[in-house]
């Protein structure tokens, strides 16, 4: 281990810890709401992420039909996401009521598939470098810190700013569900269909909300990446480490995906701390091992609830 | 009977799920060659009896002995080796397959597997095949049940399905036999048909049986010995006469006002 | 008020599980639904709520009317808003939401916010019934008893100012004293609030002690009906229903026709 | 309805109720689908040659699938990264060893259903979508160590290694149309064994953990024993399969197509020939193989037309006809061809009575 570097990858890796979490929420959300496993939610971010890029005129050929603002961008690419995820519930997943768990799992892969292609033809398949970002990576907040590497952290400026929006976007979403009448009516459907129908809630109306709420939140997760790394369709695979941290929180509870999102952020960034090369590479499957692990000795997730089997 | 030759002793049995209690202390002694029914109000606990003597369930505290072994710390697939075999509640057959094949999985335990000859279907492993089928052939014709040998378990009507589950159950020949509602949902006639079979399994096959059923009549009638469950505890244990004119039993099921 | 007319129910295209159930719910009254296990009486209930459509079921034949209006086609969600809440078998709670949460999603539906006027007058009308709610509103109804459970599945119910109330076997799975503390409730409910109940009950004896008159239904269809004071009168419901002597001259279950070979074709 | 048979044609005993192609017109039928197969590299047309090549071996690792998902009900996401793993050995086993193909192959299976085996472990504790997620971990593990360990052997960060063609009688099978006949040869074997194992003893608990996992312990099947052989033989297949793969293409390595979308593609084949039918692998592979040259035809087509979007449009097809072709059938024929097929197959029976 290279211990002065110690401090820096913590605070990294709390800092991208943040944005995976925002997305492993949509994940919880979607089984939440309809026990649909949503393996598309990886691509729905990226999705997000082509939008908001081309409604800022992000193809540079002159004659774009939009040259927004970054905020406006965003904006349009949230409503459209949200149209995305309503149509996706009501003419993907609504006929498919009912069947098996493998069958609804791969309707999200081919679901993956499909957007994968269209956001390759629609946008281009190379990665977009000119993200309308309104920071440069010169953009740093130096905090003096005994012991570290120069005895500072040097916290880029975009990953603050996307932690901080992913905070507040992860305690907004809480909040709604906790606190207002539609959160209520969506936690009550996510324990029972049936007997939510049976008091009066219109479920297949909560499906369509959770869907569309999913859609912004995996935009906003989309442009947050965006923001540090850039638009490419490879996001789509990248993000997919929110699944491990999904089912290291355990699949029912937000809190646990929060710190799901976090402990794999981490667990990222520590690897990079270690003076041995093969170990600083293996930072994109550290997750997945974790995940190997996590899967042996405690399957239902660190906050997950143990099922009674019944016959 | 069952002072002399007890073929499965339920002792103290303690089962709680996340703090709450599913069976209080249960104990009960089962005879060889006995009908034995579970009664009881709903959510009093008998299906949960019956997974704990199939080791689906472990129960925190007690004893189940069976064939000089304790069910409660036997694997619950070694169950059906120590001949126990059981149907369910709410049918759980294997649905993609047709009714033969349901019945040959049962034979799991009994079939050799012959490596290489199985791959291929050659000598040894189809002469096995044969074997096998010809057991579950006489089941079968037994439960009669032989003209829907090939068709697709998952669609058949019900009362056929119940056939065939209890056809699985035999396939294993057991020598105790555990029956959860073998009859819930079924009109007098299915009912009369799968009383005749049960009987019949008793009598011809010398399988002991123990019997979850809400009929009280049906009960009665084919029963040697009933025990009653209250919320997990035994409340009444007895020959059918004896635990119906039990005031306990009145009480807590048969239903009368104070 | 409530009338269902002949109805036939049929479950995935093959299995008839009621054969002709007529029965009326009459505007204030409480109406008890008796049968044994597998009659079919939480099968009419679902076929009134709309709820048997989820589990591959369909009303085939014969209509259910709600104050002259047909409500057999509705969703669930439509027919609670028709003002016909059910306390369904079981309790089934949310068991993750506090017991206030849970009875405010009785009142979802509703157009008014959760924190209204008319809303918390509602809720106190839930803990003047039921007092011991009022202290536990706080905590998360799975680690409820089961008494207690079956308090707030009946406050979710009323939470949703129905006109007609479905209650599936309350008494199911609770102690004898707590049976009859519901029970009491539940009559004192329907007196001072007037809203009519239908009582669906294997427990014959206590259901009769506070229905105003009930249906018998067996393997499908309603056998008997009348006022309670003539039914607790009937023979046979006193024989069969409520177990006062002893269980009838009917043709025993080991005397039934034996086993025959038959001819074998392989298919 | 599928036992339906023509007047006259009746069984005796029970191994005539066994037999799998009882008229003599069926024999024939097989015989003469077998000798069509082998004549295909005499045609001389080398894309159809490479199809059908490519063809075969991918529906070896389809069959795989179909025990572990369609059979055993346990959803795998890793196909793709096993089959690596038996390209892998065979190139090496051939490479450092110099061993013949009729070793190789074996120990690629053997050498796979071990790593399978290895991530067949949770499937102990989990199922359904958790296990899912244990092979997707397996799909990111394995080509992330093919790149990382001993780059030496496995080609490091370049992402292939070369291997050696294989030499039968002192031929060298270097041309597709040689390594065809091995394809074809492994292909007949695992179908007969396949067929004969959905009919035995360890078919029959496949499935019964599939439909009622719970119930099948109860009656005396060791779920986590059937599941660890599903995982075995699936792996064996992929292992079977990859080394069929590497030989083709005559290199191996991450950078031909084992990735997730690998997977993915596997596992969409599976469902729309049919899960958990002999003839789904079959009938899965061959429609979206022809579906991607489609796409890729497609994709050529309007590449030439707007030649600024050629990149775009050239890989934007393939997943697009795909994603849209599962989601079609998982929505309107979630039982896929094969049951098409049975349907066909008993109005046949019934005619002139069906329509």
């Amino acid at each position: 281990m290279n211990w002065p570097l110690v401090p820096q990858q913590v605070m990294t890796g709390i800092l991208n810890g943040g944005t995976i979490a925002l997305i492993a929420l949509g994940i919880v959300l979607i089984f939440k709401a309809s026990e649909v496993y949503n393996f598309a939610h990886g691509h729905l971010v990226m999705l997000g992420a082509f939008l908001t890029w081309w409604f800022a005129g992000g193809e540079e050929l002159g004659n774009e039909l939009f040259n927004l603002p970054l905020w406006a961008a965003t904006l349009m690419a949230v409503l459209t996401a949200m149209l995305v995820g309503l149509a996706i519930e009501r003419v993907i997943l609504r006929p498919m009521t009912g069947q098996p768990v493998l069958a609804i799992i791969l309707v999200t892969l081919g679901l993956s598939q499909f957007i994968e292609g269209g956001v390759s033809i629609l946008f281009g398949a190379q990665p977009k470098s000119n993200f309308p970002t309104p920071f440069s990576p010169s953009d740093v907040i130096r905090i003096p810190f005994p012991g570290a590497f120069n005895d500072t952290i040097i916290l880029k400026q975009s990953l603050v700013a996307s932690f901080v929006v992913a905070a507040v976007a992860s305690a907004v979403f809480i909040l709604f569900f906790q606190y207002t009448k539609t959160g209520l009516a969506m936690r009550a459907t996510a324990e029972n269909h049936e007997v939510a129908q049976g008091v009066g809630i219109r479920v297949s109306r909560i499906f369509g909300l959770s869907w569309a709420i999913a859609g912004v939140i995996a935009t906003f997760g989309g442009v947050l990446l965006a923001t540090v790394s850039g638009v490419s369709l490879n996001m789509a695979t990248v993000v997919l480490v929110a699944f491990p941290a999904v089912l290291l929180g355990g699949l029912e509870s937000f809190g646990g995906a929060i710190v799901g999102g976090l402990i794999v952020g981490l667990s990222q960034a520590l690897v990079q701390a270690s003076r041995n090369i093969e170990v600083r590479n293996s930072a994109e499957i550290v997750p997945y091992i974790l995940l190997l692990i996590i899967l042996i000795l405690k399957p239902e997730g660190l906050f997950g609830q143990k099922r009674i089997e019944r016959i | 009977m069952a002072e002399h030759n007890p073929l499965l002793r339920v002792e103290n049995i303690v089962l709680s799920f996340g703090g709450a209690n599913v069976l209080n202390r249960v104990s009960f002694d089962v005879a060889e060659h006995e009908i034995y029914a579970i009664i009881g109000p709903n959510g009093a606990g008998k299906t949960s009896m019956l997974n704990c003597i199939s080791a689906f369930y472990r129960p925190q505290e007690g004893q189940i002995h069976y064939a000089g072994r304790d069910l409660v710390k036997t694997p619950t697939h070694e169950v059906a080796r120590l001949g126990i075999a059981r149907t369910f509640q709410n049918i759980a057959l294997y649905t993609g397959l047709t009714t033969l094949e349901n019945l040959m999985a049962a034979r799991h335990i009994h079939i050799k597997e012959n490596g290489l000859a199985s791959a291929l279907f050659w000598g040894p492993a189809r002469r096995e095949e044969i074997k096998h089928r010809r057991v579950v052939e006489e089941i079968m014709d037994f439960l009669e049940i032989a003209h829907i040998r090939k068709a697709v378990v998952g669609a058949l009507p019900y009362g056929l399905r119940k056939r065939v589950e209890l056809g699985r159950a035999l396939a294993l020949e057991p020598k105790l036999l555990l029956l959860d509602e073998p009859m819930a949902g079924m009109n007098i006639e299915e009912k009369e048909d799968m009383a005749r079979f049960v009987l019949d399994v008793h009598e011809r096959r010398g399988v002991t049986i123990i019997l979850i059923e809400h009929d009280m009549g049906l009960v009665m009638d084919i029963s040697h010995r009933v025990v009653v469950l209250d919320f997990g505890s035994k409340i009444a244990e007895g020959t059918p006469d004896e635990v119906r004119h039990n005031p306990a039993v009145i009480r807590a099921y048969l239903g009368q006002t104070a | 008020m409530l009338k269902v007319n002949n109805i036939e129910v049929i479950y995935s295209d093959v299995i008839l599980v009621l054969r002709g159930v007529s029965l009326a719910v009459e505007a204030g009254q409480i109406t008890a639904l008796l049968g044994a296990n597998g009659a079919g009486k939480t099968t009419t209930i679902k076929a009134i709520t709309g709820l048997l459509r989820s589990q591959q079921g369909k009303v085939t034949r014969g209509s259910i009317e709600l104050e002259g209006q047909r409500i057999d086609r509705l969703s669930p969600d439509a027919v609670v808003r028709m003002g016909i809440a059910q306390v369904f078998e079981g309790r089934r709670l949310f068991s993750h939401l506090t017991v206030e949460e849970n009875l405010l999603t009785g009142m979802v539906f509703r157009p008014e916010s959760t924190r209204s006027a008319r809303v918390r007058a509602d809720l106190e009308q839930v803990y003047h019934f039921f007092p011991r709610l009022q202290e536990l509103r706080r905590r998360t109804a799975g680690y409820l008893s089961g008494g207690e459970q079956q308090m707030v599945a009946i406050g979710r119910a009323l939470m949703a100012r129905p006109r007609l109330m479905l209650l599936d076997e309350p008494s199911l799975g609770l102690a004898p004293l707590l049976v009859q503390e519901i029970f009491s409730i539940i009559k004192r409910i329907n007196a001072e609030s007037g809203v009519a109940m239908l009582l669906v009950e294997q427990n014959a004896a206590v259901a009769l002690s506070i229905a105003h008159q009930a249906y018998v239904m067996e393997t499908g269809r309603v056998v008997l009906n009348g006022p309670t004071e003539q039914l607790v009168e009937n023979a046979d419901i006193k024989e069969f229903y409520l177990g006062l002597t002893q269980l009838g001259e009917r043709k025993s279950y080991r005397d039934v026709k034996h086993y025959r070979r038959r001819k074998r074709w392989l298919g | 309805m599928a036992m339906l048979r023509p007047a006259g044609d009746f069984d005796r005993n029970y191994a005539q109720d066994m037999a799998l192609l009882r008229q003599p017109w069926q024999r024939w039928a097989m015989l003469l689908i077998i000798t069509a197969a082998a004549l295909i590299p005499l045609s001389g047309n080398a894309y159809l040659v490479t199809t059908v090549n490519r063809i075969m071996y991918t529906i070896v690792a389809v069959q795989g699938l179909n025990v572990l998902t369609g059979m055993t009900g346990q959803i795998s996401l890793g196909q793709a990264a096993f089959m690596l793993v038996g390209g892998y050995i065979v190139a090496l086993t051939a490479q450092y060893w110099g061993l013949p193909i009729f070793v190789t192959l074996p120990l690629a299976a053997l050498g796979t259903g071990v790593v399978g085996l290895i991530f067949g472990l949770p499937s102990l504790r989990v199922k359904g979508f958790y296990l899912a997620m244990a092979t997707l971990a397996a799909q990111f593990i394995i080509p992330w160590l093919s790149r990382h360990i001993f780059p030496e052997y496995l080609g490091g960060s370049s992402g292939r290694i070369p291997v050696p063609s294989p030499v039968i009688a002192g031929i060298t099978f270097n041309q597709v149309a040689q390594v065809f006949y091995i394809s074809l040869v492994v292909l007949v074997i695992t179908t007969v064994v396949l067929i004969n194992v959905r009919r035995t003893k360890l078919g029959r608990s496949f499935i019964a953990v599939r439909d009622n996992d719970l119930a099948a312990e109860v009656l005396g099947v060791n779920p986590f024993g059937v599941k660890l052989r599903a995982f075995f033989v699936a792996a064996m297949l992929a292992g079977v399969a990859g080394g069929l793969k590497a030989i083709s293409q005559r290199s191996v390595g991450t950078e031909l197509a084992y990735g997730l979308n690998e997977s993915i593609l596997l596992l969409g084949m599976l469902v729309i020939g049919g899960l958990g039918h002999n003839l789904g692998p079959f009938l899965g592979v061959v429609t979206i193989i022809f579906l991607e040259d489609l796409a890729n035809v497609t994709g050529a087509t309007m590449a030439a037309i707007f030649p600024q979007h050629a990149t775009s449009l050239l890989t934007s097809f393939r997943p697009l006809f795909f994603g849209l072709v599962l989601m079609l059938f998982l929505i309107f024929e979630p039982r896929g061809l094969a049951h098409r097929w049975e349907l066909l197959k008993a109005s046949w029976r019934m005619r002139p009575f069906s329509r």
